[in-house]
């Protein structure tokens, strides 16, 4: 048979199809040589707008944690808790707290929570609590619990000053200690216990600011009842932020404890302000004089848009009315239950808490969130949908491990659902046929919100709470409307990791990505490179697959193509195992290349421990599992909501230094 | 023997039976249907049957494509990398039009250009895969497997062409634009069904297409010259040679439906969920095959038909969705699959031994 | 026939052995990127070429014999992987289903102590069962293997993942037998280094064990098919099925070894490829049965059955090899890394083109 | 006429100069039959040439015979002792030689293996046979030459040869392999009148050197220039086996297509 033309044409035609469409960038390149230099501050500029809208102002309060990481690091290493024997023993915890159910119906609430949380968790607490409101009392009880050598410590600090020593005490003995309800966190308390649970009040004021400016307005005001105190100024501060974002005036208007003066007190400032429709006020105290104030001036729903902190009957009563929006609620339930679960998991597995503050709330309660919750005996069913699994990562064995030991410990019934390899499109119809099923709640992992935001949708549609963990961005960025994410901050991570990269020198980093299309591993690559951009460095994007060996050779092929590459990061085991076998396939030793890689493994801490890699970025997986769980537990059960957007639950850097507690743990809870 | 002279009952059903080639998964498809309503949770809900028809639907489109070559004897492999590329040329001249040489030619957000013109592109690879099987003699098998990897390249260039470059994420193009009425049309809700239950179901625009396709198809294939020289193409290539019928005629043309139809199925697809990245339908190749296979088509040609393979694809939808429901394991899925794939094809071979 | 011009002997040459057209133009793709690639002509990139293809080339092998007896066989990534797991749990005790499961039926094995005898054992033996499991199927139903096969690939999956406790197997230990089976090949890398690049080189050379266990496989089932009654059975019962069986071949039998053989070296690559990476996951080499498929047709084997020979499938992975390193090396915008394969695409059809040409222009 | 069959049937072959008795053998595939009873006898040294309409049960009838397909019932006695005949390597094992008119050879290997396909000479090695090709090559070549074949060389490929030559390594190897009985499926059907004569000729060596042989064939011409006698075969049924030259070509005719009754 001979060669037919047209065969020959037509692979020739192939060949220049294909050409055709990648030597675009070539020309394209060529072309825009001449402009590169606005190019590159263009782009610069605009990166820089968005981070600094992302971090800066979504989550404020998120960055600023990041930064004091590091400090709270030395602190808590030197508080590191000792881990106990058997995981799986009924743990002692005793709680300390200023205030007790008997004289106060918050703490009821609070109570119910540290209960919950001692039943989910296969602990027994005691409750100490003075007979009244007495600090040095309270202290002593701390004493007391400290010499009782429980497995672990929760108390209110109401005075860090006094408490200091108690506590101090407690963490040299190895005792994990959090505070909840009352306290400042452990950096502006300056005493290292693992973190404060209790209401952000700036991300509340935020969060309702934008919901209250999602529907336009003219002018927000924010009514505070105490002026002076620095909580409630924090609210306002982010309800004045949000408003700013949105475009809309802002103003302040202080009212007094005296509610028919301060109904006077509105009604003429909205005379003279008759362009102000967008009211908050900062608790009980203020919203009965504003609901007075309404009244008096015939004012109805339609007028006005009203939001609040707390909650009691008449403000229950104005959100089913739709008067009121919404209330902030502050979730005593979540400070108890929370408390206990950080405790129990820090005790068990050395899981520490991402932040110094561990936001409970803002819990927002609206006309569709007054719903009775299921009942802590209701039988519930979770599906988890996510985009990787244990049986092909190491990593998902750790999340699973979380997820599974939160479902049992919980009494709930978990599937989980996972496409066979990194497959967007799959992992999407998944979801959908996870809906379908109608449990009672869904956890999974966003890795294109674009893709998924239709199938999410349509759970949030069928009443199905939801929330994400390991991939995602939060609601807000995500644009789609599910309660939490949980996991890192990418983009922090990658640009941390490059930074502690750069500063050890080189000439050229790479970052090795296995997940090509995952928008959270492109963004680890991009907070990279823009910390080699600020060292000086080069950059470039190296893409590998799934498949080990293949991608050792990609490695081996690209280094030999490019020798001054020096400064690799790889985005798990999935490219770091690979890696480790390019590094002995080419004989190279660490003191021929430096690594960094996200996540830990197993092989990856043997390579930290022989100084190969300079650190493994840790997101806490076991955490992700375990707490997207016990947050779907604590909406369907309890009724109570994810505080923030993004609940953190990383980056923390594992190191050569702080290696040996990890590592025992490695594979199966780190 | 009196048995041989006057055959039961028993074997005139068979014999009878043997006519239809889709008896087999019409009646594996009913017998799941009852024994997932019985079983699993929530399977008759309307959520859950307009899901599977649904998810069904986008996949059937080509599937429909798959079948008709199938029957004609041959084999697409490279339908997964046509749709990726039909997708991404959707995608991009949605996203950011058509830049050449740093002049934008076409601007972005012409929907239903883009939508012919990823259906055009999308032909014209089916079009080489035909031309390459009928010029060359290489079974089609070797052909597409080759394609099928060109393709994917294809894909993968163009999404890291500078056409198609977004903020540094590399390959994947997400349309963030304000969707326009096209996508509706394509695969919008409908609400007219999806209103009837609570929670609401998952009814999309994409059952119509599949509809629609799968009649024109059964039309075409029952009821025109061009459907019985596809029978004949596969059933006897020399015979239906020597007989007159064009068979590298129907063979191309084959090949250039089934890769109009991934083109479609990708752009149905992306219609609903905006983004596209170079994995996109990577593996729906074997998807189709065994869809077709369990629907009664051989693996050899000339018997089958289109409303067998559409079962097929349903009923494969229909037991993901119904083990996940089940709270199955999902890898158990891809089991069940194979099971059912080999009992299917040894039930039709059973049935047509007459 | 001494008389024969140099024309005519050198197109016998090609007429009678499969493997001298790919050879031929691996050799003259191979010179190609010497002259024209910075950095290829280095022990580096060959070894890499080498290594690169070491267990995809083990598993082309049974997947050639295969093809020249005229069957597929899609179900080898979940045998590798089913290897994988099972020798490297055995081989050191790791803490997993298999070991406990096997512990407890009384097998040499427990955790902490792992048993590399009993490992190899399973390494090869099961693969191979489902190897017989595919062959019995096969001939029983008569069904094209393509689609049985495609069957089994799903269940074997979903059998790979309930033995593998539905988690990936991961060692930190290195006995002896990874490094035998695929260790680095220090004794040639070694004299390479001293003998033929100087030891001050920046270049480098890595070799490894399966290279020579692939080399010598292939060597092994080569004379098995041509000098056994066994493998001119093969080429029989592709070429001819009726003819073969009317000549008495035993086709069912022939065939069912061939499956056998096929799964017997997919669970020795599962063993290489776990003794290298020593960690194995559920989807292990997803997709190797067509990578297989593509080398041993760029190798000259025939789709259709009755052609072909191993050593023409190992010059096709390493042609495929040479052409994914000198792409890579070119550095070439057009083609990054990750699209290589769809440079493997174009390979393939124009390979199974200039091979059908040759081979009709000896046999016509 | 029947009576004619009955005579030839009862005299003249009941001696042990037959070799293969074929007695009252059916055949039913599913509700089909295809073969009805039928008798049929060959003697040894003679050239039985089997005719009969497409469909007619001929073809089966071999089939049965080389032991591609088990009969439904009947009786099957080769060379004086009953036999069953459940796989074509049985009927090897008989000495029954067959080729196919569309399974005959295998094009893509070399002309030896497919003259020793099946029966290669071997040296067992442990469970492994090695071939011994270098004594193959030159007994392929050896034997071809006896029946008056001359190849260039025994490792050119089947797919080279033509028709003719193709025919002849199937009888060359039937005569090489001792065997008792060749059965020869359309072989003609295809050639040229050159290649056929070519074919015929060999056929004639082969009865020369004693190898009684089964000819199934469409074409008259051809059972008078090389047959003794011939059977004929309709609707599954014997219809007669005559002597050459005891009836007209249209007595053939309308015997196969049934024009006219028995």
């Amino acid at each position: 048979m001979k060669l037919n033309k047209k065969i020959t044409l037509m692979i020739g035609l192939l060949v220049l199809a294909f050409a055709a469409v990648a030597c675009e960038p070539q020309i394209v390149e060529v072309e825009k040589e001449v402009q590169v230099t606005v190019e590159v501050e263009k782009i610069v500029e605009v990166e820089k707008e968005v981070e600094v809208e992302k971090i800066v102002e979504v989550e404020k309060e998120v960055e600023v944690e990041v930064e004091k990481i590091v400090e709270v690091e030395k602190i808590v290493e030197v508080a590191v808790p000792v881990i106990v024997d058997d995981p799986n023993r009924t743990l002692d915890i005793i709680a300390v707290q200023h205030a007790e159910c008997a004289w106060d119906s918050f703490w009821c609430t609070v109570q119910a929570g540290i209960q919950q949380g001692a039943q989910d968790n296969n602990v027994n607490v005691t409750i100490l609590a003075p007979d009244s409101f007495d600090v040095d009392k309270t202290a002593s009880l701390i004493e007391q619990a400290v010499a009782a050598q429980p497995d672990a410590i929760m108390l209110t600090v109401t005075d860090a000053t006094v408490f200091k020593e108690p506590i101090q005490a407690a963490l040299d003995l190895g005792i994990p200690v959090v505070a909840y309800n009352a306290g400042s966190g452990p950096i502006e308390d300056g005493i290292g216990y693992l973190t404060y649970l209790g209401q952000d009040e700036y991300a509340g004021g935020y969060l309702g600011g934008q919901r209250m400016a999602a529907n336009g307005g003219s002018k927000g005001v924010c009514v505070n009842h105490v002026p002076g105190h620095t909580g409630v100024a924090k609210r306002c501060a982010g309800f004045e932020q949000a408003m700013t974002e949105a475009g809309i005036a802002y103003e302040e208007l202080a009212i007094n404890d005296d509610p028919s003066e301060s109904a006077t007190i509105l009604g003429d400032y909205y005379a003279a302000n008759p362009d102000v429709d967008l009211w908050i006020t900062m608790g009980p105290n203020g919203a009965v004089p504003f609901y007075a104030f309404m009244n008096n001036e015939g004012l109805t729903k339609d007028d006005i848009v009203h939001g609040t902190f707390d909650n009691s009957p008449e403000i229950t009563a104005n959100i089913e009315n739709g008067t009121t929006m919404f209330g902030i609620d502050q979730q005593p339930f979540l400070q108890g239950y929370g408390g206990v679960t950080s405790l129990a998991l820090a005790a068990r597995y050395g899981i520490l808490p991402a932040g110094p503050v561990t936001a409970t709330g803002p819990g927002f309660i609206t006309a569709d969130s007054l719903g009775d919750p299921a009942g802590a005996d209701a039988p519930m069913k979770i599906i988890a949908v996510q985009h990787a699994e244990c049986a092909w990562d190491a990593f998902w064995c750790v999340v699973q491990n979380g997820a599974t030991t939160a479902a049992e410990r919980m009494d709930i019934d978990l599937q989980i659902l996972a496409p066979d390899s990194f497959d967007v499109d799959a992992t999407a119809s998944l979801i959908e046929q996870a809906v379908a099923a109608q449990p009672d709640a869904i956890m999974l992992t966003v890795t294109d919100a674009v893709v998924f935001k239709d199938a999410i949708e349509s759970a949030l549609n069928a009443g199905i709470p939801v929330v994400a963990y390991n991939a995602g961005a939060g609601p807000v960025e995500d644009g789609i409307a599910y309660s939490t994410y949980l996991g890192q901050d990418e983009y922090a991570g990658g640009y941390q990791g490059g930074q502690r990269l750069a500063a050890l020198g080189g000439t050229k980093g790479v970052c090795v990505n296995h997940a090509p299309g995952h928008t959270g591993v492109a963004k680890r690559c991009a907070g990279f490179e823009q910390a080699m951009t600020e060292a000086g460095l080069d950059y470039e994007e190296l893409v590998t697959n799934d498949d080990p060996a293949e991608s050792a050779t990609i490695i081996g092929d690209y280094y030999n193509a490019n020798p001054d590459a020096d400064i690799f990061i790889t985005m798990g085991p999935g490219s770091a195992v690979p890696f480790y076998q390019f590094m002995d396939n080419e004989g190279l030793t660490k003191d021929d290349i430096v690594h960094g890689t996200f996540d830990l493994s197993p092989e990856i801490s043997a390579n930290i421990a022989s100084g190969v890699t300079q650190f493994g970025i840790d997101q806490q997986p076991f955490l992700q599992g375990y707490g997207a769980v016990q947050a779907l537990n604590l909406m369907v059960r309890h009724g109570v909501v994810p505080a923030l957007p993004v609940t953190p639950t990383g980056p923390g850097f594992v190191t050569v230094d702080n290696l040996t507690v990890v590592q025992a743990l490695a594979g199966e809870f780190r | 023997m009196a048995s041989a002279t006057s055959p039961s009952n028993f074997q005139k059903t068979r014999a009878r039976l043997a006519n239809y080639s889709e008896v087999v998964v019409l009646i594996s498809f009913i017998l799941l249907f009852i024994i997932f309503s019985l079983t699993a949770d929530n399977f008759l809900s309307l959520l859950s049957l307009t899901n599977i028809v649904t998810l069904a639907a986008i996949k059937g489109i080509f599937v429909i494509g798959v079948a008709m070559l199938m029957i004609s004897g041959e084999f697409d492999l490279s339908v997964g990398s046509t749709l990726a590329v039909g997708a991404y040329v959707f995608a991009i001249l949605m996203e950011h039009g058509f830049v050449l040489g740093g002049t934008q030619i076409l601007p972005p957000g012409l929907a239903f250009l883009a939508l012919i013109l990823a259906l055009i592109v999308s032909a014209l690879l089916g079009l080489i895969n035909g031309l390459i099987v009928v010029r060359s003699g290489i079974p089609s098998f070797i052909a597409t497997l080759g394609t099928m990897l060109a393709f994917r390249g294809i894909a993968r260039a163009m999404g890291n062409s500078e056409l198609a470059k977004t903020s540094g994420n590399a390959d994947v193009v997400r349309f963030t634009g304000e969707a326009p009425p096209l996508f509706n049309v394509l695969n919008g809700d409908l609400n007219f069904i999806n209103d009837l239950g609570t929670p609401a179901g998952g009814a999309r625009m994409a059952i119509i297409w599949f509809v629609i396709v799968v009649v024109v198809a059964v039309i075409v294939m029952r009821f025109t010259r061009y459907g019985s020289w596809v029978y004949a193409t596969g059933g006897n290539r020399m015979a239906a040679l020597a007989q007159g019928v064009r068979t590298n005629r129907v063979l191309i043309w084959n090949f250039v439906i089934t890769g109009a139809l991934a083109g479609l199925a990708g752009v149905v697809q992306f219609a609903s969920r905006p983004a596209i990245d170079p994995a996109r339908g990577e593996g729906w190749e074997l998807i189709a095959v065994a869809a077709c296979v369990i629907g009664g088509i051989w693996l050899q040609g000339g018997y089958g038909t289109i409303i067998g393979a559409a079962i097929g694809m349903l009923l494969l939808q229909m037991v993901e969705q119904g083990l996940i429901l089940a709270g199955v394991d999902i890898q158990l899925f891809q089991a069940t699959i194979g099971l059912i794939l080999i009992v299917a094809v040894i039930s039709n071979t059973w049935l047509s031994r007459t | 026939m001494n008389n024969d011009s140099l024309r005519i002997r050198s197109l016998r040459l090609f007429e009678n052995s499969p493997v001298a057209g790919p050879l031929l133009t691996m050799i003259a793709i191979y010179i190609l990127f010497l002259v024209i690639t910075p950095n290829f002509a280095t022990w580096r990139t060959l070894s890499g070429i080498v290594t690169a293809v070491s267990i995809s080339g083990i598993v082309t092998i049974g997947v050639t014999l295969l093809m020249i007896s005229g069957e597929f066989d899609l179900s080898l990534a979940p045998m590798i992987a089913m290897s994988g797991y099972l020798f490297g749990s055995v081989s050191v005790g790791a803490d997993s289903l298999i070991t406990n499961t096997l512990a407890s039926w009384g097998l040499p094995v427990a955790v902490g102590q792992g048993n590399v005898t009993l490992a190899i054992l399973l390494g090869v033996g099961i693969p191979t069962l489902m190897g017989l499991v595919n062959g019995l199927i096969l001939i029983w139903t008569n069904v094209p293997s393509f689609i049985v096969t495609l069957g089994t690939r799903q269940i074997y999956r979903g059998l790979v993942w309930i033995v593998a406790g539905a988690e990936l197997l991961q060692v930190l230990d290195e006995p002896i037998v990874y490094e035998v089976f695929n260790g680095r090949f220090d004794l040639l890398n070694d004299f390479v280094k001293t003998w033929l690049i100087g030891e001050d080189s920046r270049d480098r050379v890595n070799f490894r064990m399966a290279t020579v266990w692939l080399f010598g496989l292939v060597a092994l089932y080569q004379i098995l098919l041509v000098r056994t009654s066994f493998g001119n059975h093969l080429f029989a019962i592709g070429g001819n099925e009726g003819a073969a069986r009317a000549q008495g071949v035993r086709s069912t039998r022939a065939r069912v070894y061939a499956f056998m053989i096929s799964g017997f070296l997919a669970g020795f690559a599962g063993i290489v490829q776990f003794s290298q990476f020593k960690s194995v996951r559920v989807a292990e080499q997803t997709g190797i049965e067509l990578t297989a498929i593509a080398g041993a047709v760029v190798g000259g084997a025939l789709l259709n059955g009755g052609y072909g020979s191993v050593w023409g499938a190992l010059v096709g992975v390493l042609l495929i090899s040479v052409l994914r390193s000198g792409v890579i090396l070119m550095n070439f915008t057009l083609i990054p890394a990750d699209n290589f394969p769809a440079v493997v695409g174009v390979t393939i059809i124009a390979s199974v083109i200039f091979n059908n040409w040759l081979r009709n222009r000896s046999t016509s | 006429m029947e009576q004619v069959a009955e005579k030839i049937g009862n005299d003249l072959f009941k001696d042990e100069q037959v070799i293969v008795d074929m007695q009252n053998v059916t055949k039913r595939f599913g509700t089909v039959e295809a073969l009805r009873g039928v008798d049929f006898q060959v003697r040894k040294g003679e050239v039985r040439a089997l005719m009969g309409d497409n469909g007619a049960g001929k073809s089966t009838l071999i089939k049965v015979l080389t032991g591609v397909h088990t009969p439904t019932s009947g009786k099957i006695i080769f060379d004086g002792e009953e036999v069953q005949i459940n796989a074509p390597a049985d009927a090897r094992a008989l000495g029954i030689e067959t080729c196919y008119q569309d399974l005959a050879l295998i094009p893509l290997m070399s002309i030896w293996r497919n003259f020793f396909l099946g029966r290669e000479l071997v040296t067992n090695i442990g469970p492994i046979k090695w071939l011994q090709r270098q004594e193959m090559a030159k007994q392929c070549q050896e034997s071809l030459l006896d029946i008056g074949i001359h190849i260039r060389s025994a490792e050119e490929k089947v797919g080279k040869m033509s028709g003719g030559e193709r025919q002849s390594i199937a009888i060359g190897r039937a005569i090489h392999f001792g065997a008792k009985l060749l059965i020869l499926d359309e072989p003609t059907s295809a050639l040229s009148v050159k290649e056929t004569n070519k074919v015929l000729d060999y056929i004639r060596a082969a009865k020369e050197r004693g190898l009684p042989v089964i000819f199934i064939t469409h074409n008259v011409n051809h059972i008078y220039q090389v047959s003794d006698s011939y059977t004929i075969i309709r609707q599954g049924q014997s219809v007669g086996t005559y002597m050459k030259g005891e009836l007209t070509q249209q007595d053939i005719a309308d015997l196969i297509t049934g024009a006219r009754e028995k």
